[in-house]
């Protein structure tokens, strides 16, 4: 039953595609209205609450101290973990999707981590023994789409607000910080559906329902990629993938601004 | 934080640490109708704490041997953000979270006219991301207003509160420094406030009956302060949804 | 089918509560009877079984070395575990009900933490090092109502039993021991469930199903309270709370004599 | 505990260190029927094991898919205490517990009449309380004592026990000591006694076929001792019922 | 391995580290129709990776409530042996493997003529031995092969490589020296060959678009060696079996 | 409907085994065909992929390093990992069976273990500090009954090519070896299934279904034996035991010369 409706709203958006219009009036390459909203967590030392259209993300950091890999004794690390939360929408519940929820975490922590939007060597507290790991968690809390870019700059906004916490005898102080964590990049995500032969920017649900594939590419400043993923059954040509990675670049310089 | 054995005077001069009366209330925020997707919904600020709640539902109860041909059922989670507290939580959901969802879920029952929902299921999410002593209360308190919001037919709204004993003192809604007091006593309270009936009581800590006789008496009180506040945010809600299309 | 028979025989409950009576006879206000047996199993550090009417449960303790919370150099601790065996009853075959299992266990352990019954520094054996967690575990073996009192007796009777292992090189010599572990307070549970208006101690299983509250009540001496629970989807009033930590301060007298 | 190298005899002048004869098996004492709620039910104490049996069913077999046309299923679970151990047990079932849980089941299938019960099942449950050698002997001989309890027709009892070799001994009954020793083989057998039919067997450690042959016969033995207290605890269980009403 | 901050070159007088050119691959081995109880199977070994893929389907989709009408499902599990890597890797799937399995399944999807079976799935396995850089290439070109084996109605294979950046240079699958450089850049991809399509694309690491441009040319190109060798493969099973009875 | 073409199949074998036949041709007390083939993974410190008639199974050994037990301060050990992949059998795709797979483990271990083939104090690094573990994978790839046996067979032979890491500041450096595991025995494993009376060396699937009862004898040398394992529903004979340990002394010698 439901399947059906949905069917047919999928048909709807792939009949006005056609046309090159789309269920909410957008360009086929506009985004929705993107809103951050910082430090919505005093426990967090860093977070953000960012809105893309109806698509709501809560990001946090937390800074902890743990023993750096024996192969990079010098270098602290990230660490990214998403929940589609049940609360986000009716088809979540019966249990959420996890393969998707794990895409999306490992996508978004791709393109801060080989975007080297942190020099991990800067989290480093003593070679060896000591170094940060910052926890990067985001909460889906309303999916209407695009959960790849609204994490993407949930994390990096919380990114760009988090302090480091004062260390003494080789723990956190707690509420007390040394200062703040800088970032050497600002990359993010920018997904485009492909619906009907068209490329389509930041897919709303529906629009998802009606995709044929997904092509998400991360920029780290306007002349640099750090991470692609191809999702979904369908297949992209060659130009089509140059069309969405010229998309990001355009994309990404928008948004930098709001982060 | 209180350094051990250094003698803290809770309350001074009337005031408490943090200037409050000793039967005041954290500020206390609350915005109806957040989330597009739930049926109900509710954002609630309180001191530090700030809480989110969704409500879906009445809908077919899954799987179906949970049914009850009777009444429909409540079902709470209650999750805490690993961001939200002072050391990093561990995603996964502990004993703590599952106790706190039982109860709760047990203290919104009374107040839904759940027989009108045979077979049915209302789930209840409530997420917390920041907290600072008082977030069971606060997800209540929120989880009832957002019912009301998904327009569940209710006999009363259930509000919450902390109420509870430090440094020698009785006072009401303790945050953390309040609740990390030695000899600090804890007793999240929650009432239907017409009839004034106890919905949600527990208790943490040593204390003498003269002295919960006091404590319900602020508790009950504190409760219709919150009671104050729902209504208020749930007319803000309707009065936008009357002056919207 | 079941469920049905359930139905009826809690009807017959609440009849007869409303004469004043109960279906096994008891008054009201009257406790089921208690057996202790102590020293059920050599290779715990302390245990007992203990039944209430037909309920029916085994508990261990077992003192564990391990390091001190940071924020908490100079104390010892308490880990309280809680199964609701199969065996207990066919309703728990189904999975057993891990929800119940842990908020009986939760409210076991705060009776016996905000009670003061050990006092957490005599567990400590090197500040900031060393210290010992009473690892305080019990079983559900027959089941017919009020775990939670049957359970909290279980406990106390099994730390009132419990000895301390010889430690040398800063582990446990097995089946040796340096003396009994020392209880300051003898805290136990009360349960009531409010049936057809009226409060009714320690609630058989089908009173339980008839119930429409519950209520229980730790106390640790003959003036003060440590823990509280209400369950259940109904409601007390406040005049009803006091009357049921009335009878907690007799019901705890009584049972004092037994652990 | 026997320190690291140190040469001990485990028999000396045919008597074991706990004061045995090699043939002998620990004290044991059986009681039928002690759990109201069971279908069927057994305690026992064999040297330090305490071990407690309850038996539910034949009743359908959920879920369905499970179900076999043809005969009954029999499921087995074994649980140890977290103190029924010298360290405390991880409260999860551990590999040890599956195992012994599979074998253990299969060794009483023989046993009863399962054809009589297509599409259901019976369910054994084992919880160890303490240990010392030989539990799951104990869990075995009691089980078949309570699946008699329940009522379910049987060909014979299951009676097992343990048979090993220390110090270069062949004897019954092992006790933990006598596990530790350095060359201990431990061999748990099950038979069904009127017909000497071998339902578990297992083993650990090297031994020959010499001392194989010598070993089964001991273990044999020992299974028919086990038989006879297995016999009079459930007279004395049915001489109560007849007495009692 | 490359030592920290040692300069080193990938690509010395047209030749890398292992002696290739920069757009050849490793040498590939492949056979079909290895494991009897699987409906399609094939065995890979791509420079040090060993790889066995095992296809069962098309058969119902289960559990019901996961069916599709209208096309058939492509349920993919990459998983990687316990010693299939330098350190022991935990028995458990983890969320590299899941993240594998769920691209590679549907890169392969628009290979398949699912809508001839609606209601089914097709369950392909894909198990690693060996490793070297490339593993998921190798899958996805081990699967669509033992897809074929399987009988399964396709438009085309799917052939997979990695390409990417190591020193500065553009290059053909990457080997492991090659992944680990300081600059390294890897990009898995996988095309239907006949239309060039892309059904798989990943990158990490950063890279301009001339770069780009310049590496999807290379693995498009790398691509069609590897079809070369899977109709080789192919070839060489149905040859046998016509030879064969 | 599967499970009654399996009870016709099963049946056939049974009648088959009455006239003292099998399925496949065999003589009742004869092994399939055993393939042994080393070196199937560089990565693994020892591996081998067995066949054993259609039943395939590959294994690979990695040396960990670790701490010792405080019991055995101057002994290494191994630890044996089965699984029954879902693509080895359309029965296995189900959830596979994960109490047969640890059973086959725990026998196999035993086997290893009991049978004294690798002496533990030879894996000791630094006394009370630092030991190998020898990890022991196996991934039965094509099930055709018997996996006992093709488990014992491929772990032995896997031990057998397994490599001893060069140590460096007590860490394993990658690819480079200071040696060979040295095995002080040959452990094998015999499974025989008794079907309809009669005792059936090494049985296929199909037999497997038509067993009442199955026993597996592990020999270390032509003279001890190191494990037993009796499964299945069924029963033997003091004499069938007896009967099945000579076939197993006679089946370890030749498959000694294949490991």
């Amino acid at each position: 039953m439901e399947k059906m409706i949905w069917d047919i709203e999928a048909n709807k958006v792939t009949s006005l595609i056609k046309e090159g219009k789309r269920v909410d009036g957008r360009k086929l390459d506009e985004r929705r209205k993107v809103t951050v909203l910082k430090n919505i967590s005093d426990n967090a030392d860093g977070s953000a609450k960012v809105t893309l259209g109806k698509t709501e993300v809560m990001a946090g950091v937390k800074m902890v101290l743990g023993t750096p890999y024996p192969d990079n004794p010098d270098k602290g690390t990230i660490s990214v973990g998403v929940e589609l939360l049940p609360l986000a929408s009716p088809q979540f519940e019966v249990g959420p999707p996890r393969e998707n929820a794990i895409e999306i975490a490992r996508v978004v922590d791709r393109g801060i981590r080989e975007g080297k939007a942190i020099d991990f060597k800067s989290l480093c507290v003593r070679e060896g023994e000591l170094v940060w790991i910052a926890f990067i968690d985001f909460y889906v809390t309303n999916y209407d789409g695009n959960a790849f870019d609204a994490g993407s700059i949930a994390a990096l906004a919380a990114l760009n607000e988090t302090k480091i916490p004062k260390i003494e005898d080789d723990k956190v102080v707690k509420h007390e910080y040394s200062g703040k964590l800088k970032l050497a990049k600002q990359p993010l995500l920018t997904t485009v559906s492909k619906i009907a032969g068209n490329l389509v920017l930041d897919p709303v649900l529906i629009e998802e329902k009606a995709q044929d594939a997904r092509f998400s590419c991360a920029v780290s400043d306007d002349k640099t990629m750090c991470a692609f993923q191809k999702g979904f059954g369908g297949s992209f040509k060659v130009s089509e993938i140059d069309e969405c990675i010229d998309l990001s670049f355009k994309s990404a310089k928008e948004l930098r601004k709001l982060v | 934080m209180a350094k051990k054995d250094e003698k803290i005077e809770y309350v001074k001069n009337g005031k408490r640490l943090d200037g409050r009366k000793v039967d005041e209330i954290r500020p206390l925020k609350m915005k109806v109708g957040v989330l597009p997707n739930a049926d109900g919904s509710a954002y609630l600020e309180w001191g530090q704490n700030k809480v989110l709640v969704g409500v879906h539902g009445p809908k077919e109860a899954l799987p179906k041997h949970k049914q009850n041909p009777y009444k429909g059922l409540v079902r709470f989670t209650y999750r805490m953000a690993t961001f939200s507290v002072p050391d990093r939580k561990n995603p996964r959901p502990g004993r703590r979270e599952s106790e706190i969802s039982k109860v709760s879920g047990e203290a919104l029952e009374k107040s839904i006219f759940l027989e009108r929902f045979p077979n049915c299921a209302i789930d209840i999410y409530v997420e917390i991301f920041d907290s600072n002593a008082g977030s069971r209360a606060a997800g209540i308190t929120a989880a009832s207003v957002a019912l009301a919001d998904a327009g569940i037919p209710m006999k009363d709204l259930v509000c919450a509160v902390g109420v509870g004993k430090a440094g020698g003192e009785i006072i009401l809604d303790l945050n953390k420094d309040e609740e990390d007091a030695p000899d600090a006593v804890d007793i999240p309270i929650a009432i239907m406030p017409r009839t004034e009936e106890i919905v949600l009581l527990q208790m943490d800590g040593p204390i003498t009956k003269p002295e919960w006789n006091k404590a319900v008496k602020l508790g009950i009180q504190g409760c219709n302060q919150v009671y104050e506040a729902q209504k208020v945010a749930l007319r803000e809600k309707f009065a936008k949804v009357e002056k919207g299309k």
